[in-house]
């Protein structure tokens, strides 16, 4: 197996939505207590469905392009689906993972449940 | 020079090879060398006309290599590579001892062949001295004068540095080593082919791939009285120094490599071509904003520049650059998701973030001018972009 | 096949080359794997595509090798032949117990690699057990089971004897050692590639050179759980057993060499020609007068045919068979005007003069049947030529 | 250096007079306590020089060529004359030998003065 899978290379050698979004409407920063790599999503939300994503990262390649990936994957989901996105998922939506990336699934995951459950309490405080 | 083309690059067409330091293309006349012997295929050792044309390959290719060390061809004893020829000295000198153990000296900058084979030795009950650095990643004589002791079996130091290219003294470490009647190793892996390689007395370490040869074989030259422990038993090849059918083909490419290494030595146009080529390289690196150079400045091969990024990591420079057909290294294994900081940069003083983000760049005869205007290019612009991606930046 | 011409032949056009023990021609497919892998000359461990693709390289001729010996790829160790392979075992076994010694049990008739490896652990404390062999030059293997002592560490013992071909009982042998709970290794130099290696558990040498590969590449098979103690120190490769950036063009020729011996092997119709061209040599040579064959009749490689010609010297035979265009050998390493007799001979039971009158000749897959008619007739012109030069004979 | 000068080859592979002369006026027999060789020469002689000379020898092929080689060299030669032969002359007669082959150098200076002494013996033997 190659060390990277191709969907892995074009996002990190041309990464997309990279930065902040303006005035999101959630966000999430994660950070891998082992290796170091940090990811940090916002995005903005509209109808129930997540309509514009962005993110940072710092890491090695695989936790970066997984990182840009993932800001294409989630457009128009809804945010609650965002928690029930795993591991697998995310291995197989970046088109695989070796054994030492196996770490930016992880780190995908948390993310994506930190933003869904940051898009949940702001829609609590919404309400409330 | 065009390297030949690798399925699946991304990145259509550009092929840019700066980890020379890691290993080096074939140079036409050495595969030419090697095509040419295939047919000669008797075994050097056997008493008919076979034998004797391999004999002849394997002699010719002695001269060649003693040329090039400035040394005797039979001092010259063939071997499987740079880890070889460290251990079999190292190791060598464990198993000489071992019933009365002793002292072995080394430095902190010295590649894994060294490092591991003298742990190894401490494991077996001998103290290890491990002489520091400064910030350019040299050992100081004198500090070497006072670790010698009366038990020292062996001082082990380098002469280029694998990662920075940084040249210890080890004319004068040599000397030392032996006034004081202690058998001297040197690592001149990555000096052969590029440097004169001046030990006063010792055993020299050196290895084909590093400059235009195969991989897979390598010499030790050795240039002393002391005694010389065999690992590999078997036959009397190497005058009785190293046994095993020798690596022919191999052995005629390292041959090769070595005329051609001794005729580039000794061409002073390559010399000024070599070391703008590596000027060039550096200014060009260190002019990229968030750029540390790690390679010293002065006694430094011209072909690598060791640069650090502030703030990233190297690993994903080099993994970023590679898609973009670029071939660089960290300078340090990586072998898990955890990157190790190279030990040669925390020797010399850097921060663990600071080694963490650096990544060596290595040039061989073949690289050209217009190759190093296009690396510094891409990795500028790979460097602003993982800056613009990272976190903490904008 | 038509051999490569060499140089100043005295007899025009005739090249018989019988002495395939020492080693082997590349076979065509051999040559164009290496050619072609030329251009493929990143170093393994580099995390870049020219890394890739040598480490694809290194993966496939693995693979190659695994299947050639039925184990996985996992327990291949490339290395630099036969005689590193056997040392890094026997060697590595002393460097593991060298603090309490222990007992080391190997055979009468296994090659220097082995030998010396072994009396090398003696000078480091080790007791030694040289088991005998009978005519046949074989090992009894209720005689292993009585050498076995509660300190035993290792148990060396070759496959195919490289001066006459015997075959010793390895897979009987390696599950005594195997039962007792001690290591077990098996210099399979000489059967890699022309027989089916069965050993229950254990190491397993084989080199490349012996079975139409290069020269100074070979492999370690570790069916064992026994541990294998580092010789040559340095990086990760070879799953941490063997450092050292790898001989990857040998190890791209050692992989095409063993997917030829599979395919050989898996051949009904190669092996009956293997030994009818094995026993037209035996009994051509046979007939000839003086002639004694060493070789035993059963169980045996068909290709190595070892012969003594009673009263006449076997280096003076090689010498006039080689002037003739002719390649054999003595079977033993002659190095002095003194010819030792062979250990193997001697340990069978022969008369030091018979095994100072013994040949070798030995054949490949590439021997023809021509070539065996005509080098049966002119040694036995030649023995006759020297028996009639002999001062005692008419 | 090849292992063997061209005469040597040429003279073990197609050894001239090989065998006794019948009737020597002279023989000897020498052998190498060492390395186990053996020379073997008679000859004729006729008007005070070597008219035939033969060989018999055991050794390695180097020792064979040069005995062979002596053969042909000695003929119109005195008998005498063979006792002033040092392993100079045989050396650069046979076109050279390696260290490992001095010892065939040894042997046929030891077998022609033997020879030499054998014919001044047999004199001394009609004289008297
Ligand atoms: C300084 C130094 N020493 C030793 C080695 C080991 O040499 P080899 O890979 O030929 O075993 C290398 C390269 O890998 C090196 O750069
Ligand atoms: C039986 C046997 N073991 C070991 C060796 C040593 O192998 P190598 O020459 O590849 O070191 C040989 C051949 O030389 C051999 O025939």
């Amino acid at each position: 197996m190659a060390r990277f899978s191709k969907a892995i290379i074009d996002h990190f050698t041309h990464p997309k939505n990279v930065g902040d979004v303006p005035a999101p409407d959630a966000s999430a920063h994660v950070a891998d207590p082992v290796c170091g790599d940090q990811v940090h999503l916002s995005v903005l939300v509209a109808d129930g469905r997540i309509i514009e994503a962005r993110f940072r990262a710092h890491g090695c390649a695989a936790a970066l392009g997984t990182a840009s990936i993932l800001t294409e994957w989630i457009l128009g989901m809804e945010p609650a689906a965002l928690a029930r996105l795993d591991e697998a998922a995310v291995t197989g939506k970046v088109g695989g993972l070796t054994p030492g990336q196996s770490h930016c699934a992880r780190l995908a995951v948390d993310v994506l449940q930190a933003l869904a459950q940051d898009c949940a309490s702001r829609a609590q405080g919404q309400r409330t | 020079m065009t390297y030949p083309p690798i399925d699946d690059g991304p990145v259509a067409g550009r092929r840019l090879y700066f980890d020379n330091n890691a290993t080096t293309p074939l140079l036409p006349a050495v595969s030419d060398a090697m095509y040419e012997a295939v047919t000669t295929f008797g075994n050097p050792s056997s008493a008919h006309l076979y034998g004797e044309a391999a004999a002849a390959l394997l002699d010719k290719a002695r001269v060649s290599v003693a040329a090039l060390l400035g040394c005797r061809p039979e001092q010259v004893v063939f071997n499987s590579g740079g880890s070889e020829g460290a251990s079999s000295v190292i190791v060598g000198t464990g198993l000489r001892h071992v019933s009365e153990a002793g002292h072995i000296i080394t430095s902190a900058v010295e590649h894994p062949a060294v490092l591991r084979a003298c742990e190894f030795l401490r494991e077996l009950g001998f103290e290890l001295s491990v002489l520091p650095v400064d910030g350019a990643g040299r050992v100081d004589p004198p500090a070497l004068q006072r670790a010698l002791r009366r038990d020292s079996r062996l001082v082990s130091i380098m002469h280029a540095n694998n990662e920075t290219g940084a040249l210890q003294p080890v004319d004068a470490l040599s000397g030392i080593a032996c006034e004081a009647g202690v058998a001297f190793h040197c690592d001149a892996v990555q000096t052969a082919g590029k440097e004169h390689i001046v030990v006063a007395e010792g055993f020299v370490t050196i290895s084909a791939h590093k400059f235009h040869g195969p991989k897979g074989v390598g010499a030790l030259e050795v240039r002393t009285e002391a005694p010389l422990q065999k690992l590999v038993f078997g036959g009397e090849q190497e005058h009785d120094r190293r046994a095993g059918t020798e690596n022919l083909l191999g052995i005629v490419g390292l041959g090769a490599a070595a005329d051609a290494a001794r005729a580039r030595l000794g061409d002073p146009d390559q010399q000024s071509r070599r070391r703008a080529i590596g000027s060039a390289l550096r200014e060009g690196l260190s002019s990229i904003t968030g750029a540390v150079v790690n390679s010293p400045a002065e006694d430094c091969l011209p072909e690598t520049v060791n640069v650090s990024f502030q703030g990233l990591r190297g690993d994903t420079i080099v993994d970023v650059l590679s898609a973009r057909g670029i071939a660089v290294s960290t300078g340090s294994a990586c072998h898990s998701a955890h990157l190790e900081p190279s030990h040669v940069l925390l020797a010399m003083g850097l921060s663990a973030d600071l080694a963490r983000g650096a990544i060596r760049f290595s040039c061989s005869c073949l690289t050209t001018r217009s190759e190093v205007d296009e690396v510094v290019a891409v990795t500028e612009h790979t460097v602003r972009q993982l800056y613009t991606t990272s976190p903490g930046c904008d």
